[in-house]
């Protein structure tokens, strides 16, 4: 049987959700409270990993998801660094402008582009680690065969 | 969603779209894993065994970790563990996994496998030798409350 | 009530204390990864406290994370144990 | 606040997503991308190495304007030293991506490969143009790792042990330099270079100075694997694929060693002159030591990175002399010789060390060997190769008229002229040893008769590699004229003022 | 106050769950006696939290703390005695019964 | 291995630095799995090599090394700053005003994200580098 | 000052870890306690005595915070030190490969 | 004047333009070359017969249309680019285009095979670099150039076996060592008199520093020059390279430029000491012995004649290092002697070789009948080398021996070990002479080998240039007191008066003694001719036992205790300055690889022991 007892399985079900949830409360909130992209994106890239480990996974599934996984991330990084770049194109001729209206200090919109760099960093980071991860396990499945 | 609000503790329009938009995003991911089937989330008297179940279980929680608590501070450490075979009748994974979590919940005992209909039990003091009796010891309390509340 | 609690606090730290004991010490490695478990449920304790003194609600955010990944580094560690690869 | 200025970073570490997102649906795209992307940004880094002059570019990230002059944002400096080793990176980048779409076809993974080489230079680009201390730790860390994966790209044995220990000791540094970076926050509470050499005007305690100088050393030390931290550079640098042996020996280095030493001891700390021996000191033990080495070897890479220990031994020595005098005030002038030797040597072993990885490259290509005793008679069947090599020998090892030459001349007169004796002569030495052991890699390599029977019907490599090549001699042959004082004062000079001037870094940026 | 009473419980449970781990005589029977004594005593503090804070967005935070602790930590532990079981460690000398052992092979 | 880092997490929380302690948490984790991947289908036994003469050299040396190492730090930090005494300067501005400046309560995200957003970018541009630096050591086949 | 010097005894721990271990896995260990040192090592620089932590809160102005920059800087670097250990690990892992071992002194042969 | 830029710029130019050319057009390019040479010929007259002067490079681009081209741009580079065309300048290029026009001639014929790719190029390059130092007069543009010629000598020898490769890179080491060394030279010159200018310096060696510099620069004169204890490359380059390479390069053109430089160092550069003086008669003798001694025992032609072209170096530093006016004069006139005799020599060799395709002296033999041309040609060089009257050969030497003579009436140290020098100069002289009736007699008389029998003599092309060799032989014999050495080289030294008839009656004596020591040594090792046993060789016969075995001269020398286990360790290359060096660099070299066990913590320890020395050093 793939994956670790039923027992661990089914509470696995029953936690992951609250685990992503969790990560992106902490991405979302990155400017209010601690954390933030990293800390939200490992939390999500934890809950993805806490599937695989529960219900495993065979070998081609893994190389599917690794491949889109990093699709996923590059994609994140591009829009990271288009966030910084886009301070250069609206308007201010300035990298890293934090150019967006900065709002009302403690609400969840405000301090302009950072909540974006959150998400976008989030996802990086979770499908990071998350690929981290899965390739390390294909390395291990296919040195076997 | 409650989730979301339970954490956010926020109830700003803002906050509550990101919380929707959050939550549609992991049932999207997560849905396949945790409900199988729906029409039982809606039946109130699941939800009242529930609270029963949970009366019964901080109670023999309580309970055993004062045996435990005994066991462990008397100087002589009156332990008598091993491993128990322990058949149930609860057939549904979920109520299989509430009842060993449950288990393992309680002190004194914690359950190490899961196989078919068996559980494997650790337990620091094994009263009895007869497996009858330690089943009813063990699986008793719960047993039935589970089947009432999943099944 | 703030000493109390502050007694409560320093007591809690000295239990991990006590885990961290078993960690280094822990015949096994299962003793140790025992020990680590319990250490990580104990910390929740610390932030729980600590919140209150605080009086700020985020020192239980990380709490929660902690108690998520510790779920999971035990989840893995106990593969480990089991010999089994990660993905089976 | 001149744009172009992050441009050398951003459009790097983009070209790198960029591969990796289109290089996966497009096959032949990579190659000709990251060509095309070092091609530009060479362009743009001369048109500064044209500009620049005495001028002193700041660029305020993030539009952060100091508050009473201190700087709280992050700044880029461009300024007429940086320039000169950005046009390193890049020029020699694109010659090695050039020269990987032939490589690095026998690997499997372009796509990776070509994006850790545009996180590479994205990387070094970030060190040498940042002003931030801390700036410079993450986008070293950029350029480390990447290298580190790029070591380890053949994932054969010798390959992951290399690596394995280059990112050990590579670690080891990281925590130096972070320690370092701590003291001097704790001391300063900035980050900014410029900052930073504004608040240690106002005074030490001299312990504590010396040793962030020394972790600081030691921590950029070993990315410039300087005798005693050394080490890594031998493995790393035979292991990785020839280009990246290029890139690393030619240029990592460099960009993130000898220039942030240089950088940081002429422009952070107040240069004094005990430390400047100590520097000198290391540099003088390098070239010995580093010479020695390599003489011995028979794998032409590691013979070559062993080399590379030596050369930078050169000049780090150079710099040091030229330190030590800036720090005694006296005879300017020929402080100003002893740093213009050492960065016109650090502009020519980037080209003629490039040039001899991608040499040892095509030989590695053709006859699938790095042993020089299974090589031979290779100079008819590859006359290219063949000849570039044998210009990138001579010029590493001093010999006229190519710019090695010069260069070497440089720093022996300048090390008689400040009555270092016996640093000129030793450098002399090692320059003798060095030509032998080149003679040594063209005798074994082009003309002993070939005992090797494969060896016999073998072919040129192809044209990208060989235009790289040619390239590169061209430029060897080229930077002599570097020599020549006109050209000497519009590129060399602006960067040994901005080093010897102990004020004009720190004041004209924080003016800005 | 019943906050702090809640803690004092919680640390006590605590309490007893470290001298369990140090005490008790092989890996089994610690899991047991440690896991349990604290998971509980920090659902106890975590339930003080929650009656300090009243109705707020920490006190929330608390109780779905709980719910997780108490799962995590029970998973945790089953997975844990699996796994030493499996990693072939043998039960300690006073242990009078081993059916699991039948089970594995 | 996971300890220190734990108990790192304690230590960041009474220095007064959750972002830290839950970066580190996360972080702390992360690690632990990723070397119980590499550890996994190793012998077990090889974790206990006993040490040879050699070892004990190495052993020796490296602690007088350290102690050396010790004794020049503890004489250099003295001229600085007590713990907990420390001025601000350059931080100063970030906290004054921090709210008009960035519009971040977490004063950290808004150093991280804004005043040193150069820097995160460079971060999670390392975070890729290793990724695919993961994925180019960890690819099937390494020549055609 | 103690808790300076006790953290770079964490480093120096580290270091000792690094030069003594055999297994390369410890010797990753290590080097991660090392890292762990300078982190610390940051954090204690920018702690400040009574201060609270860099998150403000708009209905209670207090006048202390600890300075959040090394902290941010921190931030960072764990980040980096991750990437560091992934890197690291995927070396291992295939070291183990190749050479069968986890033997730091079995794994040489590049010298001279 | 832009004749000294093109000069030095149009070989060198077309010289990197024939690189393009095909292999194919081998003969092509030979006439291209022959052109240029002409053509720089042509202006070296013009440039000798304009008198000296000196010039910098702004002052000679000024008005020319060749060099308008980026100019202005090097209008500072004239600090650096100053020619200097005294009359020694103006002497050497003379020879150096005469040499190198003859040569060429005798390329044409002789290169016919790809064993030296881009022969001509690296020819014209030489040439071009040659006149560039010649007429440097900033030190640093004379050592670009000096320097420049060693890559050329280097790649001049190159083929693809093992034995032509390992003294390429022999050569160019030690070449480029000296190169290198004399930067130190320079550099310290400089310092002390704040000047480049070889015209304009005039240091005293009394200090350690311009001893140091002195030393410097003499090693780079010498190791080009080939002069102990740096000439070992100079035997090994004439076996290994073509001979016309070798009669270019260590015969004629490193010989002028050694002999050059020393001239320049110890005449206008520095004013020598006593000691210096010492060391340079010291090293000339040695020079003259050592090298003989070795050239007695060769079996390859082309290598004793490489021993000799040092032995002959030894006479021209005496003549430097006495120092007077006859004595320089004498040491020119020998340079340029020795640059005739030993390029026919070479290039005769070459011409047996071509022919042969033998280099053994053992193997060969009777060749007199079949080339007769060269057979005469060498004679002359050879009797010349040895000094016999009437040429040229006798004529230097005759003046060196004088100029002892005269040293010998001074006061210091030196001047009375006069009889040291004179004596054993004359030995040298006098075994010079045995070792070249033993060439003459082992390669052109005795009998023919069979395998030799359809031998002819090589083509015209190739005798024209011996001929002119021997007939310049015999010209600058014949006239060297009253036209050549007044002419010629007293306008460099300075006019001087030859001496009396006692003296010269004198000197005639000693030339006559050593030709009569050299013939009696000749048979006194030769009595035993016909001897029928192995030579030292192990293993190699001789098939022929009635050919002449001349090297039975080392079985009989080698007789002597003392000579035989100088002569094993000479083979075994305990004496060379290159081997010594390159073993206890390899020792070190080994001795650091051993210590990169490759065992990682070992590295650490490295990283921070140095870490600590750092911190127990500074604070
Ligand atoms: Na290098
Ligand atoms: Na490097």
């Amino acid at each position: 049987m793939k994956g670790m007892t039923l027992i661990v399985k089914k509470t696995t079900q029953l936690i992951a959700g609250m685990i992503f949830m969790y990560g992106i409360y902490v991405i979302v909130h990155g400017h209010l409270t601690p954390g933030g992209g990293f800390a939200g994106g490992v939390v999500i890239a934890g809950s993805l990993i806490l599937i695989t480990l529960s219900n495993g996974g065979d070998f081609m599934k893994l190389i599917k998801e690794e491949s889109g996984t990093t699709i996923i991330e590059s994609l994140a990084t591009i829009l990271v660094i288009l966030v910084a770049v886009s301070g250069f194109i609206f308007g201010t001729k300035i990298f890293f402008n934090n150019f967006l209206p900065k709002g009302i200090v403690g609400h969840l919109v405000s301090a302009g582009v950072l909540p974006l760099y959150n998400i976008f960093v989030g996802t990086e980071v979770a499908a990071s680690i998350f690929i981290i991860f899965l390739s390390l396990i294909i390395f291990k499945e296919e040195s076997k065969e | 969603m409650i989730f979301w609000i339970m954490l956010t503790f926020e109830f700003t329009i803002p906050n509550l779209i990101v919380g929707v938009v959050a939550s549609l995003i992991t049932a999207a991911l997560f849905t396949r894993f945790f409900v199988k089937n729906v029409y039982k989330l809606i039946q109130p008297h699941r939800y009242f065994w529930f609270l029963v179940y949970l009366v019964v279980f901080i109670w023999e929680c309580i309970k055993a970790n004062i045996d435990v608590a005994y066991r462990v501070l008397h100087p002589s450490m009156p332990i008598r563990p091993g491993i128990v075979k322990v058949k149930t009748t609860l057939k549904s994974d979920m109520a299989k996994m509430l009842l060993a979590n449950s288990i393992t919940m309680t002190p004194g005992t914690i359950s190490v496998d899961i196989i078919d209909d068996y559980l494997y039990i650790h337990w620091i003091y094994i009263s009895s030798d007869d497996p009858e009796v330690y089943t009813g010891i063990i699986t008793g309390a719960f047993e039935k409350y589970i089947k009432r509340i999943i099944e | 009530m703030s000493t109390w609690l502050n007694i409560l606090l320093w007591v809690q730290i000295g239990l991990s204390g006590i885990c961290m004991y078993r960690i280094i010490r822990g015949p096994t490695i299962p003793d140790r990864m025992v020990g680590a478990d319990i250490f990580g449920i104990l910390v929740v304790g610390v932030c729980a406290i600590i919140s209150i003194q605080t009086e700020r609600s985020f020192i239980l955010d990380i709490g929660i994370a902690w108690i998520i990944l510790s779920f999971i580094g035990t989840l893995t560690l106990a593969k480990y144990l089991t010999g089994k690869k990660l993905n089976e | 606040m001149n744009p172009l200025i992050p441009l050398f970073v951003i459009i790097p570490l983009a070209g790198a997503f960029l591969i990796m997102i289109i290089g996966r649906f497009i096959e032949e795209f990579n190659k000709y991308f990251t060509s095309l992307v070092l091609l530009l940004l060479t362009c743009i880094s001369f048109y500064f190495l044209f500009t620049t002059g005495e001028k002193i570019f700041v660029y305020k990230v993030g539009g952060w304007e100091p508050i009473n002059s201190l700087p709280i944002g992050i700044y880029m400096v461009m300024d007429g030293f940086s320039v000169i080793v950005v046009c390193i990176i890049n020029l020699i980048g694109f010659l090695s991506a050039f020269y990987s779409i032939s490589y690095i076809k026998r690997y499997t993974a372009g796509n990776y490969f070509y994006a850790l080489f545009c996180l590479l230079i994205g990387g070094m680009n970030g060190v040498v143009l940042s002003g931030d201390l801390f700036n410079i730790f993450v986008f070293l860390e950029i350029s480390v790792i990447s290298s580190y994966a790029l070591v380890a790209f053949g994932v054969e044995s010798n390959e992951l042990e290399a690596s394995f220990k280059y990112q050990i000791l590579g670690g080891l540094a990281s925590f130096l330099i972070l320690f370092g970076i701590g003291f001097i926050y704790w001391k300063t509470k900035t980050l900014n270079i410029a900052d930073i050499k504004a608040s240690f005007s106002s005074g030490y305690n001299k312990t504590t100075y010396l040793f962030i100088q020394i972790l600081i050393l030691s921590g950029f030390g070993l990315k410039a694997a300087i005798i005693p931290f050394h080490a890594w550079l031998p493995d790393a640098h035979s292991s990785a694929p020839s280009p990246i042996s290029a890139m690393l020996s030619g240029v990592f280095i460099k960009a993130v060693g000898i220039y942030v030493i240089i950088r940081l001891f002429f422009n952070m700390f107040a240069i004094s002159e005990g430390m400047a021996v100590l520097i000198t000191a290391l540099g003088t033990v390098s070239m010995v030591i580093g010479v020695f080495l390599a003489i011995g070897q028979w794998d032409i890479k590691r013979l070559l990175a062993y080399h590379s220990i030596s050369q930078m031994g050169y000049v780090v020595m150079s710099v040091g002399i030229g330190m030590i005098l800036v720090s005694r005030g006296t005879k300017p002038e020929i402080a100003s010789l002893a740093i213009a030797g050492g960065l016109f040597h650090l502009v020519n072993h980037a080209a003629f060390k490039g040039l001899l990885f991608l040499n040892a490259g095509a030989i590695e290509y053709t006859i699938g060997t790095r042993n020089l005793k299974e090589m031979g008679g290779l100079a008819k069947s590859m006359p290219v190769t063949s000849a570039t090599s044998f210009i990138a020998s001579m010029s590493i090892s001093g010999v006229p008229p190519f710019n090695g030459f010069f260069s070497k001349l440089i720093i022996i007169i300048a090390a008689v002229m400040a009555k270092f004796y016996l640093l000129a002569a030793l450098a002399v030495i090692v320059s003798i040893i060095t030509l032998a052991s080149f003679l040594k890699f063209q005798r074994y390599a082009f003309f002993n008769r070939s005992n090797n029977s494969k060896n016999h019907n073998i072919r040129e490599v192809p044209f990208p590699m060989v235009f790289s090549m040619v390239v590169l001699s061209i430029i060897c042959v080229l930077l002599s004229l570097l020599v020549i004082p006109e050209i000497r004062d519009a590129i060399l000079t602006p960067a040994i003022n901005i080093l010897t001037d102990p004020v004009k870094y720190s004041t004209s940026i924080l003016v800005q | 106050m019943i906050s702090l009473i809640f803690i004092t419980i919680g640390i006590i449970f605590n309490l007893l769950g470290c001298i369990g781990i140090i005490r008790l005589p092989d890996t089994y029977n610690r899991l047991q006696a440690a896991t349990k004594a604290v998971t509980l005593g920090c659902c106890s503090i975590l339930l003080g939290v929650v009656f300090h804070f009243g109705l707020s967005d920490a006190s929330t935070k608390a109780l779905i703390a709980i719910p997780i602790l108490f799962f995590g930590s029970t998973v945790a532990a089953h997975a844990l005695i699996r796994g030493t079981y499996h990693f072939g460690i043998k039960l300690g000398d006073k242990s009078v019964k081993d059916d699991y052992k039948d089970a594995v092979k | 291995c996971g300890l220190v880092g734990y108990s790192l997490v304690i230590c960041f929380l009474l220095l007064k630095a959750p972002d830290l302690a839950i970066v580190q948490i996360v972080v702390d984790t992360i690690t632990l799995i990723i070397m119980v991947a590499v550890v996994l289908d190793s012998s077990r036994e090889e974790s206990y090599l006993k040490l040879d003469t050699q070892g004990y050299i190495s052993a020796v040396t490296a602690i007088f090394l350290g102690l050396l190492l010790l004794y020049f730090y503890t004489v250099s930090i003295q001229s600085l700053d007590v713990l907990g005494k420390s001025s601000l300067r350059m931080a100063k501005h970030y906290i004054e005003g921090a709210a008009q400046k960035t519009g971040s309560a977490n004063l950290v995200t808004g150093v991280v994200f804004d005043f040193r957003g150069y820097d995160t970018m460079g971060e999670a541009v390392v975070l890729v580098t290793a990724v695919l630096g993961v994925l180019t050591i960890l690819r099937l086949r390494g020549k055609k | 000052m103690i808790a300076y010097i006790m953290c770079f005894i964490l480093f120096l721990v580290g270091l000792y870890g690094v030069i003594t271990r055999r297994n390369l896995i410890k010797i990753a260990v290590s080097l991660s306690i090392m890292e762990i040192s300078t982190f610390l090592f940051f954090t204690l620089i920018g702690y400040i005595d009574g201060g609270v932590a860099p998150i403000v809160d708009p209905t209670d102005p207090v006048k202390v915070y600890v300075d959040p920059l090394p902290q941010a800087l921190v931030l960072t670097a764990i980040v980096i030190g991750l990437a560091t250990t992934a890197m690291l690990m995927a070396v291992i892992i295939r070291l183990y490969r190749k050479y069968g071992t986890f033997d730091i002194r079995e794994i040489k042969n590049l010298r001279g | 004047m832009t004749e000294i830029i093109s000069i030095i710029a149009l070989p060198v130019f077309i010289g990197l333009l024939l690189f393009f050319v095909p292999e194919k057009f081998r003969t092509v390019k030979g006439i291209i070359a022959l052109l240029v040479s002409i053509v720089t010929g042509y202006l070296t007259i013009v440039i000798y017969s304009s008198g000296s002067q000196l010039h910098h490079l702004n002052e000679l681009s000024s008005g020319s249309t060749m060099f308008v081209f980026g100019f202005d741009f090097l209008h500072d580079a004239g600090r650096y680019m100053a020619f200097n065309c005294d009359n020694l300048s103006r002497l050497i290029i003379m020879f150096i285009s005469l040499f190198s026009f003859l040569i060429l001639i005798y390329s044409l014929a002789y290169i016919k095979d790809g064993r030296v790719r881009n022969y001509y190029p690296y020819f014209l390059i030489t040439l071009g670099c040659a006149y560039g130092a010649v007429v440097s007069d900033n030190l640093l543009l004379f050592i670009l150039f000096w320097g420049i010629l060693g890559i050329t000598l280097y790649k001049l020898i190159q083929g693809t076996d093992e034995e032509s490769s390992a003294t390429a890179k022999k050569t160019l080491i030690l070449i480029g060592a000296s190169d290198s060394i004399m930067i130190i030279g320079i550099a310290i010159l400089w310092k002390l008199t704040g000047s480049l200018s070889m015209g304009g310096i005039s240091l005293p060696t009394t200090n350690v520093l311009s001893v140091v510099a002195f030393l410097a620069l003499l090693i780079g004169s010498f190791t080009k020059a080939g002069a102990f204890p740096f000439h070992t490359w100079v035997p090994d380059y004439a076996k290994s390279a073509p001979a016309s390479s070798s009669a270019y390069l260590p015969a004629s053109l490193d010989k002028l430029l050694g002999i050059y430089f020393l001239a320049r160092l110890t005449t206008c550069i520095f004013v020598l000491n006593e000691w210096m003086r010492i060391l340079l008669l010291s090293l000339g003798t040695i020079s003259i012995i050592t090298a003989v001694m070795m050239a007695l025992v060769q079996h390859n032609y082309k290598r004793l004649l490489g021993f000799h072209a040092v032995s002959q170096v030894g006479y021209m530093i005496l003549g430097f290092g006495l120092g007077s006016m006859i004595g320089v004069a004498a040491g020119l006139f020998h340079m340029i002697n020795n640059a005739l005799y030993k390029s026919g020599l070479f290039l005769s060799a070459g011409c047996v070789e071509f022919r042969t395709g033998e280099e053994d002296i053992d193997n060969l033999g009777g060749l007199s009948k079949a080339m007769p041309v060269t057979f005469f040609a060498a004679l002359i060089f050879a009797m010349s080398i040895s000094g016999v009257p009437p040429l040229n050969g006798f004529a230097s030497k005759w003046m060196i021996y004088q100029g002892i003579i005269d040293f010998g009436t001074g006061s210091g140290l030196a001047n009375k070990l006069w009889v040291l020098w004179l004596g054993l100069a004359v030995l040298g002289s006098a075994l010079t002479l045995a070792s070249f009736i033993k060439l003459i007699g082992g390669i052109f008389l005795g009998r023919r080998r069979p395998e030799f029998e359809k031998v002819r003599e090589v083509p015209v092309m190739m005798l024209v240039p011996l001929v002119i060799l021997a007939l310049f032989c015999i010209f600058f014999g014949v006239f060297a007191t009253n036209f050549i050495v007044p002419k010629l080289f007293m306008p460099v030294s300075g006019a001087f008066q030859f001496k009396g008839f006692w003296n010269s009656s004198f000197v005639s004596l000693l030339v006559l003694t050593s030709i009569i020591l050299g013939i009696i040594l000749y048979l006194a090792f030769n009595l035993k001719k016909f001897r029928t046993e192995d030579s030292f060789i192990g293993g190699e016969k001789i098939q022929d036992q009635t050919s002449y075995s001349t090297t039975e001269f080392y079985k009989t020398i080698g007789e002597f205790r003392l000579f035989s286990w100088i002569y094993k360790k000479a083979e075994e290359r305990w004496f060379d300055i290159y081997d010594l060096s390159k073993k206890f660099v390899l020792w070190l070299s080994h001795q650091l690889s051993e210590a990169h066990a490759g065992v990682l913590p070992g590295y650490v320890i490295w990283v921070f022991a140095g870490l600590i020395v750092m911190l127990l050093i500074m604070i």
